[in-house]
């Protein structure tokens, strides 16, 4: 079913979607969405997808559903997400996947700044984000748990990532496309260069972003990757005097 | 107008800076003819006079609805001033907010038992169109209470002691049968007429700060000690109500006027903000009742009214007598054919109406409710055309 | 009846219900001279087990179909009509050990110098099983057993 | 004919679990027991203590003086029965009274076996010792006739139990077991031989894989006994313990199923309805095994009198089985036997624990992964939660490393039984 | 390898009276420090102080009271400059170097302003109320309030048409405050829920989220989002009766939190949804509140999540310009708001900014309240007072400020045992309390402890209700904000001021 946005409030407005899905829709597409907020918040299945450009907190708290975006979207998309797929036929804004948990959210271009922070894994939970263009500083901060790749695709000699990449990170990942100043990563992260395993789990989340956007696999190859993984699972455990 | 009406210097009767809470023990008596018929006061002040007794000389006045008739239009203006010098700097006040329709200096009959009076003076006001327009979103009721709060406030020897159309407080320091007289009150005629004699215990008494209080149309005459005045007055002045004058009966004229007038709440459920049922009675209501008294408890919870306290509370259309919830003041009511009457003691009724058709006594938190019958209000006005 | 409930999850293995078993069961029923003068001849009635964190004070848990008493042979274990503890009445005791060898949760124990067997009481001279009252935490519990 | 409700021949552990069993059932009815001895029910096991002074007349009783009364039985002692009649509900007994019943508890226990081709074995001097009778006769004996060394043939519970009593009256005494060592059907070699030392510690002498072939009598006074081996051993006193067979004449050739002793279904009910049987003259179902089995032991006899006397009264209460347990101090030296003690079976783990000095033997069987039988000597505190695992059949695979430790408990035992245990308030066995 | 500590004497001494011990051992068996030590062949139990923090433990459990425990008796030479604790402290850092932590509240000697505050009570003009006798209500609603109550009128009959936004109905109005599983026993956090379930009031998951076995009482418990989103997912937000945004803590204003690796076991693993062993770290910012606008984003993005069923607090730690701060919160949708002041506690905290950051409660609230009645917004949100609330007279002067209801916790704690020895960071609490230890967390059986927070807040009811009946107030609404029942004691012009009050004598 269609929703049209136009002149409706958010609360409005995920109110009609959350009917919908309550009526037994499978799938509901918002026409002319131009920042309504919290889209998809908290929501277990269906799938929506959005034309225009969605506003802050983009399924935040979301629990299995899917959603699509024809356009870019702003800040906070995903925030404390649990389970589901966010797909971005753009580029997005800061604090990307905060203090995600599980799902995966497929960026075709760029992000801001944040992405990524407070990731954590749990159980069967594994979150992963995968980023086509690049991320603004501090990604990946404090992470704990989960996949977190750039890919670098548009933008030339230009570095995958920022400053200040994975600082306090303790758990996860992170994959960046390209070469990495260590001025550029936090104290409490290490560079190393992909193992076959590594490979083989980037290789099918890229095979998915692929498949999103219709992109060609093969332009990936393992050389081109460096991994990032934190030192250690206690980053401060020594700050303090007992 | 800058001479007393009578004899004595006016003096420390204004002094209101410093005081505290006035607290004290009082009698209330009150008299309405529900269909509109006008009475004289002094049936009124035979009754307040026989609770002499309540009363210890430092306070008395009264409340009287429908003595102005050729004003009824006009915000009647009863002013206290301590000098000359503040009656000019209300009167800048007044005259810059309000057409002034007619001025003169209260009547009264002197008396020697009555001493450092202050200066009283009325005006029959109306708010200026332009100030109308100013504050295109308050009412004139607004301005008008805006207007009697600044005076109140800022002007330290000025002070507006009535301000509602078609009736008037008369009060004063001394026993309420002597103020009456002062004020010449037999010679009003009223459908409504509240009395009171105050026994204030520790504060000497001043004279704005005798009862009724009023505010507008509402006047309130009080007994016993609102225990919860630091919160009402707080609460109020988050709706713009000021507390000039440190006494609790005034923060129930403004509660009245905030709930009826401001919030439009139904006179009951007014009354039930002020004195709500026991959250154990709420649970036991009828689901609609209970939701709608769960609502005003949990929204009005600064106009509970706390502590010991009787009122009456006099206002156009009509009198609400009204106990704390725990019923720790006395109160009487009876009726007699279309008058309505309230008083700490029934004697004070029986006084002046000695075969009532029903006597009853208040329960706690319930009010007592007289109300003008339709078009009774005109049929007073048209009595005194007539 | 009323019986000793045992919670092992709130037992913290600190054995003052041992202390004050032997106590209660000393001649002095002063802690400091129980200690210092009958110590060595008193088996308390009630032991704590211990195993890592995990701790619990077992006693006799006074069965309804006491093994110990279809086993002992002179009818010294019997059941107090008016309590329905099992008891052991130490004089008639001849040190055969079938009790022991019945009792499955080993709460029998030769008593002092191996002579006769020794076993809780249920403090029958207290209104409450001191254990009971001295656990501080309440791992043991004296109730009714209708409250299962 | 008067009839009787409930009728009981025997007046032991088992007739007492009878009445007690009744009553926990049926607060009125009367009940009659009929006694061959002339005692108030005293306990079987304690003659040994008290032929060694250690226990006088007055606590020889089972049960309190007003036993009967409290629980309305009527008593008839002295009155041996010597043939029940099912078809009819009767018993006869040996001065010709005939007695009807309604319910029949059969508990008239076992008789002591003395082997009759033994010359001598009736000479004064030689006894049995399974009554207070027998006891009594063995202290006049001992008394009157001065005897200074005695000979006990049998090396299983009895036999240790009078050897201990003679020891203590200040015998020299020695017991010939025909095994290969001593309480053979409970303890292993190594068990036997740390009681075979506490005896000759004690000043017994211990002669095993050997039997008294004959009795050599002087005027019908025991003088020595003769081995099969030839020995000579010069003795007054000879005391046949070599075991007890259950008392069935009185059932003989009567409907009621018998075996080596009278068949009793899981309810101890005989194969005639209303005709139960307990304690040693019952063959009752055992546990650690597909047949019914007499095993003549205190324990069991008291539960199936309990139970007899339960269903008599209408409840329908099942015994679980009969186990082969013992508990027997031995010159001070305390051992527990329990269930199957040497497996014969090749599935069975065992596992021991030996300290020689202490001295101290642990042993337990272990038969997919559950205890089937225990031998503890000299530590023997635990022992009751090995007799637990037994009867409960638990899994222990869990804490099998633990099973012989020196702080295994209850605590050590898989979690949901321990919580049967100790957070239930009773435990039913 | 724990290195010997140069230069740092034992802070306490234990005293073992000969006469008295018993050698029982039960001292040993209780000391997670292995202060206490039974010598097998002399068959005597010894003491080293040095480990010895003072929590009682082996003192309160000796049956013979053979132990007591005292300040070390060695004192440095007196300096008021140079304090035993600063030496300490300095001895300590040179030692290991790093950031000193510490327990529990602020202990400094600072001035206790709610015993500069007097309550008042009705003589003669105005009766005592009887509590024992007459109707006392603590009954109260927390959430929030619309300006007035709509009306319409059908047929001259009025109806009521104002629908209140979801409230939190608090039998007495002390809630237990923000405690996460982890930081204390999970025992701890049963006591805590079914105390608040038991009484009629809330218990508060902190931001260690909610433990599965919790959630029967989740509709007396409030559950916290932090920085860190713990545990945080749609049916934690939709489980709790309320939601709480933490945005700072008294304790620490602008420090995080961190739960070491090692006290991160199965089940605080499970509930806070993190890998066994990993550290859980709580950074002060949410990272997505840079603002107060983001603030009102994530408001209503929970509120979106619960479809604007619950409630939602923020918490904000007292600091200087707090009255401002809370002005901001309000504007931004909370319904609630609680204010954490200085002398909060906490698991976990730098010495240096527990003593030195943050203002007292009692200004915050005095300040608060003003600042939202000048507004005409105090209505909007409730307001919960907290840190350091001691007793029901601090409750009951709280409610004169204008707080609608206290949290309690170290309070709650010490109900429950706690002795303050303020090592709740070392994990080896021997109350069973902070810790993860499950030989120590089995010493707090959350039956007792329920019976014993159940007992404190019926206890503080009582002497509220005494306290209110003596003001001549039946209704805690009366007492709400009503500043004139407070006097100032030894209060300058300005604190008087600020706190809204007039001084004793007035």
């Amino acid at each position: 079913m269609t929703i049209n946005a136009t002149g409706v409030y958010y609360r409005q407005l995920n109110e009609q979607i959350r009917a919908a899905f309550n009526n037994g829709a499978d799938e509901v597409v918002v026409e002319n969405v131009c920042g309504h907020r919290y889209l998809g918040t908290s929501l277990r299945s269906g799938r929506i997808v959005i034309n225009g450009v969605p506003g802050n907190d983009l399924g935040a708290f979301m629990d299995g559903a899917e959603i699509i975006v024809r356009g870019n979207a702003q800040d906070g998309v995903g925030n404390t997400m649990n389970a589901g797929k966010i797909v971005i036929h753009g580029h997005a804004g800061d604090i990307l996947g905060y203090a995600q948990r599980g799902g995966k959210i497929f960026v075709q271009d760029s992000v801001g700044y944040r992405a990524g922070i407070h990731m954590k894994a749990y159980h069967d939970h594994f979150p992963v984000v995968v980023v086509g263009g690049t991320a603004q500083d501090y990604l990946g901060e404090y992470m704990a748990g989960g996949i977190l790749a750039v890919l670098n695709l548009n933008s030339g000699d230009q570095l995958a990532a920022g400053d200040y990449i994975g600082t306090g990170m303790h758990g996860g990942v992170i994959y960046l496309r390209g070469t990495v100043e260590a001025y550029q990563l936090g104290q409490e992260v290490g560079l190393e260069c992909l193992e076959e395993s590594d490979w083989q789990s980037l290789g099918s989340i890229l095979g998915e972003y692929c498949t999103e956007f219709d992109r060609d696999p093969a332009q990936f190859c393992q050389g081109d990757f460096v991994k990032l993984t934190p030192r250690s699972t206690r980053p401060y455990g020594r700050l303090y005097v007992y | 107008m800058n001479t007393p009406s009578c004899g004595g210097p006016p003096g420390k009767s204004m002094n209101r800076r410093d005081r505290g809470k006035d607290i004290g023990g009082c009698a209330i008596s009150g008299i309405m003819a529900e269909n509109g018929e006008l009475f004289s006061g002094e049936l009124v002040m035979r009754s307040i006079a026989n609770m002499r007794e309540r009363a210890n000389g430092l306070g008395g006045g009264y409340a009287a609805y429908g003595i102005y008739p050729q004003h009824k239009d006009h915000y009647a203006l009863h002013v206290m001033y301590e000098s000359g010098q503040d009656q000019q700097t209300t009167e800048q006040i007044i005259q810059q907010n309000c057409l002034i329709h007619e001025a003169e200096p209260i009547p009264t009959h002197p008396l020697h038992v009555i001493k450092q009076r202050p200066l009283l003076h009325r005006y029959f006001v109306t708010v200026k169109p332009e100030q109308l327009e100013r504050y295109y979103d308050l009412s004139e009721d607004d301005i008008m209470a805006n207007i009697v709060m600044t005076i109140n406030t800022d002007v330290s020897g000025g002070f507006v002691f009535s301000s509602g159309k078609n009736m008037g407080i008369f009060k004063g320091v001394g026993y309420p049968e002597d103020i009456g007289q002062f004020f010449r009150v037999d010679e009003y005629d009223a459908y409504i007429w509240i009395a009171h004699g105050r026994y204030p215990t520790n504060t000497t008494g001043w004279w704005g700060g005798a009862h009724p209080f009023g505010l507008l149309e509402w006047s309130v005459v009080h007994n016993g000690e609102i225990s919860s005045y630091g919160i009402n007055r707080r609460y109020l002045a988050n709706f713009g109500y000021y507390c000039t004058l440190q006494t609790d009966t005034e923060v129930i004229a403004y509660i009245f006027d905030l709930l009826l007038r401001k919030h439009d709440l139904p006179l009951e459920v007014a009354c039930m903000a002020m004195a709500p049922p026991f959250w154990a009675e709420i649970e036991r209501m009828a689901p609609e009742q209970r939701e709608l008294a769960r609502t005003i408890r949990t929204v009005y919870g600064g106009a509970l009214l706390n502590g010991p306290f009787s009122v009456v509370v006099g206002h156009s259309t009509g009198m609400i007598g009204f106990n704390d919830r725990i019923k720790l003041r006395p109160m009487v009511a009876a009726r007699h054919e279309d008058r309505l009457y309230i008083a700490s003691e029934e004697a004070a009724i029986t006084e002046i109406c000695p075969k009532p058709d029903v006597t009853w006594h208040a329960q706690g938190g319930v009010p007592i409710v007289g109300k003008l019958k339709n078009g009774a209000e005109d049929s007073a006005v048209a009595q005194v055309a007539g | 009846m009323k019986r000793i409930k045992i919670n092992e999850q709130h037992c913290i293995g600190c054995r003052l219900c041992e202390i004050h078993c032997l106590v209660q069961h000393s001649k002095s029923k002063k802690i400091i001279k129980a200690f210092r003068e009958e110590r060595e001849s008193i088996v308390p009635g009630i032991h704590v087990e211990e195993s890592g964190y995990v701790s619990f004070a077992l006693q006799c848990r006074h069965c309804e179909d006491a093994p110990c008493i279809e086993a002992c042979m002179t009818g010294a274990m019997y059941r107090d009509p008016e309590t329905e503890a099992v008891i052991c009445d130490q004089d008639r005791c001849v040190g055969c050990w079938m009790c022991v060898m019945v009792c499955p949760v080993a709460a029998i124990r030769r008593g002092p110098e191996d002579q006769v067997a020794s076993k809780c009481d249920l403090c029958m001279e207290a209104e409450i099983p001191v254990c009971v009252v001295n656990c501080p935490n309440e791992a043991l519990v004296y109730e009714d057993d209708a409250v299962r | 004919m008067k009839r009787h409700p409930y009728l009981i021949i025997g007046n032991s552990v088992a007739a007492i679990a009878g009445v007690e069993g009744i009553r926990q059932v049926d607060d009125d009815t009367p009940i009659t027991i009929l006694a061959r001895e002339p005692h108030h029910t005293y306990s079987r096991p304690l003659i040994s203590y008290w032929l060694s002074g250690q226990v006088d007349d007055g606590d020889m009783f089972y049960r309190p003086e007003d036993f009967y009364e409290q629980n309305r039985v009527d008593v008839i002692l002295s009155q041996e029965v010597i043939s029940v009649d099912p078809q009819n509900q009767t018993v006869q007994t040996a001065d010709g009274h005939r007695i009807a019943f309604d319910k029949l508890l059969i508990a008239a226990g076992g008789q002591p076996i003395v082997p009759p081709d033994i010359p001598g074995s009736d000479a004064d001097g030689v006894f049995t010792f399974t009554t207070w009778d027998d006891a009594r006769n063995i202290r006049d004996f001992v008394t009157q006739q001065g005897v200074q060394q005695a000979v006990v043939v049998g090396g299983g519970l009895i036999g240790l139990k009078s050897l201990e009593a003679l020891v203590e009256l200040g015998l020299q005494t020695t017991v010939v077991e025909l095994a290969d060592r001593i309480l053979s059907a409970t303890f292993d070699q190594t068990a036997a031989e740390l009681a075979q030392t506490m005896l000759e510690e004690a000043g017994v002498t211990v002669l095993c894989n050997n039997t008294v072939a004959e009795i050599a009598t002087e005027d019908r006074q025991v003088k020595e006994a003769i081995l099969h081996t030839g020995q000579h051993i010069s003795c007054q006193l000879v005391v046949f313990a070599i075991g007890v067979r259950p008392n069935i004449q009185m059932v003989a050739d009567t409907s009621i199923a018998v075996d080596w002793g009278i068949l009793v279904d899981d309810h101890m009910q005989t194969s005639v309805a209303d005709v139960y049987a307990a304690g040693d003259v019952a063959q009752a179902p055992a546990l650690l095994s597909d047949e019914r089995r007499c095993i003549p032991i205190l324990p069991n006899a008291y539960r199936q009198g309990c139970v007899a006397g339960q269903n008599m009264a209408g409840a329908d209460q099942l015994y679980r089985g009969g186990l082969v347990m013992n508990a027997v101090d031995i010159c001070g030296l305390p051992t527990i036997s329990v269930g199957m003690t040497t497996p014969d079976n090749e599935d069975c783990e065992v596992l021991t624990a030996l300290d020689e000095e202490a001295p101290s033997y642990k042993k337990i069987v272990l038969c997919d992964e559950k205890v089937v039988g225990a031998i503890f000597v000299g530590d023997i505190d635990r022992a009751g939660i090995f007799t637990g695992l037994i009867k409960q059949e638990i899994d222990v695979a869990s804490c099998k490393e633990l099973l012989l430790t020196e702080d295994f408990g209850v605590i050590s035992l898989p979690t949901e039984y321990r919580k049967h245990l100790v957070s239930g308030m009773g435990i039913e066995v | 390898m724990q290195l010997r500590k140069w230069l740092v004497e034992p802070e306490f001494r234990i005293e073992r009276d000969p006469e008295k011990c018993i050698q029982c051992g039960v001292c040993v068996r209780q000391c997670a420090n292995d202060v206490h030590e039974y010598d097998e062949e002399e068959e005597v139990v010894y003491s080293d102080s040095t480990n010895c923090v003072s929590c009682h433990r082996c003192a309160t459990l000796c049956p013979t009271d053979a132990i007591s425990i005292r300040p070390f008796p060695l004192e440095f030479r007196p300096n008021a400059v140079w304090t035993a604790s600063t030496l300490r402290n300095l001895y300590k850092q040179a030692d290991i170097g790093g950031v000193l932590l510490t327990g529990m509240g602020n202990d400094q000697d600072q001035p206790m302003y709610w015993d500069r505050m007097l309550l008042n009570a009705s003589q003669v003009t105005n009766p005592s109320i009887d509590p024992l006798r007459e109707p006392m209500e603590l009954l109260t609603y927390i959430g929030r309030k619309p300006d007035s109550v709509q009306f319409e009128r059908i047929a001259g009959q009025p109806r009521m048409t104002t629908q209140l936004e979801p409230q939190l109905q608090l039998q007495v109005p002390v809630m237990f405050a923000a405690m996460s599983y982890g930081s204390i026993s999970y025992n701890a956090s049963v006591a805590l829920a079914q105390a608040a379930q038991q009484v009629g009031t809330f218990a508060n998951t902190g931001e260690g989220g909610l433990h599965k076995d919790l959630r029967e009482y989740a509709d007396h418990m409030i559950v916290q989002v932090a920085s860190g989103r713990f545990g945080v997912d749609s049916d934690y937000l939709n489980t709790g009766a309320a939601v709480e945004i933490k945005i700072g803590q008294g304790a620490k204003p602008g420090i995080g939190g961190h739960l070491p690796g090692e006290k991160v076991d199965a089940a605080i693993s499970a509930t806070r949804m993190i890998p066994e062993g990993t550290d859980a770290l709580s950074p002060a910012p949410h990272h997505d509140i840079y603002s107060i606008e983001d603030l009102r984003q994530l408001i209503y993005a929970i509120k979106e999540a619960v479809c604007y069923s619950k409630p939602i607090l923020v918490k904000i730690a007292a600091v200087h310009n707090v009255s401002a701060i809370a002005s901001g919160c309000v504007r931004a949708g909370a319904d609630v708001l609680v204010i954490d002041g200085y002398r909060g506690g906490t698991g976990a905290a730098p010495t240096m900014v527990r003593n030195n950051v943050g203002i007292p409660i009692e200004f915050a609230l005095a300040a608060v309240d003003s600042r939202l009645r000048e507004e005409g917004i105090r209505h909007q949100a409730s307001l919960i007072a907290s840190g350091g609330i001691r007793c029901s007279a601090d409750v009951a002067k709280a409610i004169a400020l204008g707080a609608d209801a206290v949290n309690i916790g170290t309070a709650a704690l010490v109900a429950m045992g706690c002795h303050l020895c303020q090592k709740c960071y070392t994990g080896k609490c021997n109350w069973g309390i902070a810790t993860q230890d499950p030989y120590l967390t089995k010493r707090l059986n959350p039956n007792i402890a329920t019976r014993r927070l159940v007992s404190l807040l019926e206890s503080w009811a009582l002497e509220i209700k005494e306290l209110m009946g003596g003001m001549g107030i039946n209704a805690v609404e009366s007492l709400r904000g009503n500043r004139e029942h407070l006097r100032g004691l030894g209060l300058t012009n300005r604190e008087l001021q600020i706190l809204g009050i007039k001084a004793a004598g007035e």
